[in-house]
């Protein structure tokens, strides 16, 4: 009997400390992981559509996007959103910049774990230049008949990021086309 | 298309399309290391496919009844893990009662099989992987077990073909400095090659 | 140790600290306490009785799976040694010294093993000293080229040079010199019999390591024949000469080829001396010391020069005996049979 | 002295990859440029060498029929330690290696060396093994990595040094390229080997 107790007993104790180690971590680095991606998203949106204030706003299909002003005139000039799909080996999110007739201003993609050295170079700006300009209409790999060549040997990726984006915009599009007067409302009481 | 076409799908998806070894890359040390003979390669494939199989299963009832509820996911590696771990130990008590020669034949790579990328690579995508049929619906309990059950034998197809093919490579004229391992290689690099013809397919 | 720090900084940390502390901890300590005691059961169910004599013992065991104990592998034979009753000197690599821990090990009394070497029958083989019936180009073994034609070179039971016993030796005791002829290294050898198994024309044998004089030659032709296919000059053309001077008959003639008997074998090297076509080798040949006899210890009990092989030695009974140094051999029998140790080589 | 031997043993004579075939998972995903060899070199240098020394400490409580679990725990809870930390005070460190540490926990090195090694000798020589199996393996790493960029992307460490006119060969980016170059490398070192 002792022998299963002894047995049950070490492996409790290893794995007891080993995830009160991992937890105590967890607990100190979280916060800052957190605050550091805030932190980390406001840049790049800066980034994507330089000198906008940004006031955050729901679609109703649950997709939170932000709408982009310039400062002074309070006019929209575009909007940010960030995409989500599962490319070869796990979720790729992307931020996308959008101008007012939803053409693509910038992308970046901000969190991926593809192969390196293949999929993973969608971070590089090469890739993202690939985007700009393009409607929702051209958006898709040029396998699939649209605009964005496919990265040598990260089709999947590819083709991952193009259609997240794809959707979100259409998304998009028909959330602004069939309430113009929640943005008026929305504009004021955030600022 | 039913369920039976999702397993269809699935098992087709994890034999040839997606395979473990020669399309994701994961699971290669057992891979060069166990194939030299067909039988330690038969008894490795069994071996993982039951790990996978089981690993599969206790990893999504910790994911979904012990983590998510919980709000813990930074545990999901160490907990995985710490199941697949606990899995091979007891398989490997069992292979050294049952086959005592399989078991001398496997040797270090039979605890290898922890950490064998393979296992807790099909452990971690089926808490993220979606049906083929319709992407909304997320795997459940039977399905995670299924995929672990085809991607084990996915591995086992490939392992048994690299056996049998490197065994007769033994006779074959090779030069000196190429024998065993560096041959295994390029032939594992040439299966893979060839395993990319079905990357294309669309079920 | 590690538990004392964070035991007091969870203590001073706000409690919500504690609750998220709390959870990961039961959950992880409470799978790892599962899957102890599942563990600690299956490892109960599957026990393996395995005797731990035999894991002492093939720790012992060199673990070169040879075979010469005739057991697959040295587990195989650790394992035959506690549960078969096998002997325990069977190990040759291991020689006396490995039989007796095995011996202690085990609680019996080792058998003695005589510590052989492994002696290669052949003198031609190498580059220059083989006639080649034909040109062999394909698989570079010997057991590939004798399946052609009988072998590329002129006898038929000589060497083929293709080194399949070099390749075999486990032990790397086998080396070719620049002739491309194999020399075999005494002190690595462990008769191991990897070597005898590995050459087709079966030209290997094991020999008690104490034992210096070879025959050289395996050819069963008759001589002429022999004679000229051999490439070295050196064949046995089975005269017999060495059988009729050997002192103490230890070599017979079977299938036209002289063959030593080493249990008979005094390593007398007389016969070496005597081969007209020097197909025997005699490690010792020229450096045999005489025997002679220490005058006050010898009781004149007679007992060497009934030994001896070549009557040289001579004396009254009870009286000091003398050995004739031009007659002795240094064959070291008389050494060996004289109680009081009353004759030294000299 | 047995120290320095221990070292230089894992960098040629037991080198993890070329002579051991372990860690082969991570060997194939990452060497396809040199500096992503570098991060995983050194990330799973310093995780093999913690979790070396730790095994070492641990080896006498832990009994034979739970030793993979018990190593298990101490290495995955060492990598997500690493991650996490780094993830909050290295940033920048973080984002380059951030994709390296989760491929560390399947990297068979670790554990084949805990359980070959660390769980037979004392600290000092564990270390040891540890610096010597981390630094054999980020070199073996380079190495390979070395000649899958310049052959698949024609630079090194993102330095063009392929001419103009050289279009990559893309094979050698994929993993059956790196099978291959593995495999003329371990005939080259073989070849080495009988020539000494």
């Amino acid at each position: 009997m002792m022998y299963y107790v002894k047995l049950g007993a070490i492996l409790l104790i290893i794995c007891a400390i080993a995830a009160g180690l991992l937890a105590y971590i967890n607990g100190l680095t979280e916060p800052i992981i957190k605050e550091r991606k805030a932190k980390e998203e406001i840049q790049t949106r800066e980034a994507l559509i330089p000198g906008a204030t940004f006031i955050a706003d729901k679609t109703a299909s649950g997709l939170d996007f932000f709408i982009a002003q310039d400062p002074q005139t309070n006019e929209v000039i575009g909007y940010t959103f960030i995409a989500a799909k599962n490319g070869y080996s796990g979720e790729i999110q992307t931020m996308v910049g959008l101008d007012k007739e939803f053409k693509i201003l910038n992308i970046k993609v901000i969190n991926q774990s593809e192969t390196p050295g293949l999929g993973a170079n969608c971070t590089l700006e090469g890739f993202a230049k690939l985007f700009v300009g393009l409607s929702d209409t051209e958006l898709l790999v040029d396998k699939d008949g649209g605009k964005i060549p496919a990265m040598a040997g990260a089709t999947i990726t590819t083709r991952a990021i193009t259609n997240s984006i794809k959707e979100q915009v259409i998304a998009l599009k028909n959330h602004l086309a069939n309430a113009p007067q929640a943005l008026a409302k929305s504009s004021e009481e955030v600022n | 298309m039913g369920y039976i076409g999702e397993i269809f799908v699935m098992a087709m998806t994890a034999i040839f399309i997606q395979n473990f070894v020669l399309a994701r890359f994961l699971g290669l040390c057992p891979y060069l290391g166990v194939s030299k003979k067909l039988d330690s390669a038969f008894g490795m494939g069994m071996a993982v496919i039951f790990v996978m199989t089981l690993a599969s299963a206790f990893a999504y009832l910790i994911q979904n009844y012990l983590l998510k509820p919980l709000g813990l996911d930074y545990l999901q590696t160490i907990s995985f893990i710490l199941t697949i771990a606990a899995l091979v130990q007891f398989v490997e008590m069992v292979i050294q009662k049952n086959a005592p020669a399989l078991y001398k034949s496997l040797g270090v790579y039979l605890p290898l099989i922890t950490t064998n990328c393979a296992v807790l690579g099909v452990a971690i995508l089926n808490t993220k992987a979606y049906r083929a049929t319709d992407p909304t619906l997320a795997y459940n309990f039977l399905d995670s077990v299924l995929n672990g059950f085809f991607s084990g034998v996915g591995f086992t197809v490939v392992l048994l073909a690299m056996a049998g093919i490197r065994e007769r490579l033994e006779f074959a004229e090779i030069p000196k400095s190429m024998k065993g391992m560096p041959i295994g290689l390029i032939l594992a690099g040439i299966m893979a090659l060839a395993f990319y013809g079905f990357m294309g397919f669309k079920i | 140790m590690i538990i004392l720090p964070a035991m007091i900084s969870i203590l001073e940390a706000s409690p919500s600290m504690i609750n998220t502390l709390g959870a990961p901890i039961m959950v992880i300590g409470g799978l790892g306490l599962l899957f102890g005691v599942i563990l600690a059961i299956a490892s109960k169910v599957f026990e393996v009785k395995v005797d731990p004599r035999v894991e002492q013992i093939s720790e012992a065991l060199p673990g070169a799976n040879c075979g010469a104990c005739g057991m697959p592998g040295c587990a195989g034979y650790a394992d035959a040694i506690v549960h078969g009753g096998e002997a325990v000197n069977k190990c040759a690599p291991g020689g006396a010294a490995l039989a007796a821990k095995i011996a202690e090990i085990m609680g019996t009394v080792a058998g003695s093993t005589e510590q052989k070497i492994a002696v290669i029958h052949c003198t031609s083989g190498g580059t220059n000293n083989t006639k080649w019936k034909y040109a062999y180009q394909g698989i570079e073994t010997c057991k590939a080229a004798v399946n052609i034609a009988d072998g590329p070179n002129a006898c038929s039971w000589g060497c083929v040079g293709y080194n399949d016993c070099e390749r075999s030796c486990v032990f790397g005791a086998i080396s070719i010199d620049e002739h491309g002829m194999r020399c075999i290294d005494p002190d690595k050898c462990t008769a191991c019999g990897a070597c005898v198994k590995a050459c087709p024309r079966k030209l290997i044998d094991l020999v008690p390591i104490n034992k210096t004089v070879y025959i050289k030659c395996s050819s069963k032709d008759k001589g002429p024949i022999a004679k000229q296919a051999c490439g070295s000059t050196h064949p046995c053309i089975a005269c017999g000469i060495c059988a009729k001077n050997c002192p103490v008959n230890a070599i017979t003639i079977e299938q036209n080829l002289a063959v030593i008997d080493y249990t008979k074998c005094i390593n007398c090297g007389l016969c070496a001396t005597k081969c007209p076509t020097k197909a025997i080798l005699d490690l010792l040949a020229g450096c045999r010391k005489k025997a002679e006899i220490i005058a006050e210890n010898c009781i004149g009990c007679a007992l060497c020069a009934k030994n001896c092989p070549v009557k040289a030695i001579s004396g009254e009974l009870k009286q000091l005996h003398t050995i004739d140094s031009n007659l002795c051999i240094g064959c070291e029998v008389c050494v060996s049979k004289c109680r009081k140790q009353a004759i030294k080589m000299v | 002295m047995r120290f320095i031997s221990e070292i230089t043993k894992g960098l040629v004579k037991d080198n993890p990859i070329f002579v051991l075939v372990l860690g082969m998972c991570p060997t194939l995903a990452v060497s396809t440029s040199v500096d992503n060899a570098l991060g995983m070199g050194i990330a799973a240098t310093f995780v093999l060498m913690c979790s070396n020394i730790i095994v070492s400490m641990v080896k006498g409580i832990t009994p034979a029929k739970i030793r993979i679990p018990v190593y298990i725990v101490i290495i995955a809870s060492f990598v997500t330690i690493v991650d996490m930390v780094m993830a909050a005070y290295e940033p920048a460190l973080h984002k380059s290696l951030g994709l390296f540490i989760p491929l560390i926990v399947v990297n068979c090195i670790i554990l084949g060396r805990a359980e070959a090694f660390a769980s037979k000798n004392n600290v000092l020589n564990s270390l040891a093994d540890a610096i010597g199996m981390g630094a054999g393996f980020t070199l073996s790493l380079v190495i390979v990595a070395t000649f899958r960029e310049t052959l698949g992307a024609g630079t090194w460490l993102k330095m063009s040094i392929m001419p103009q006119s050289y279009d990559p060969m893309l094979v050698a980016i994929l993993a059956p390229g790196a099978f291959i170059t593995l495999g003329f490398l371990m005939a080259l070192i073989n070849m080495l080997k009988e020539k000494k």
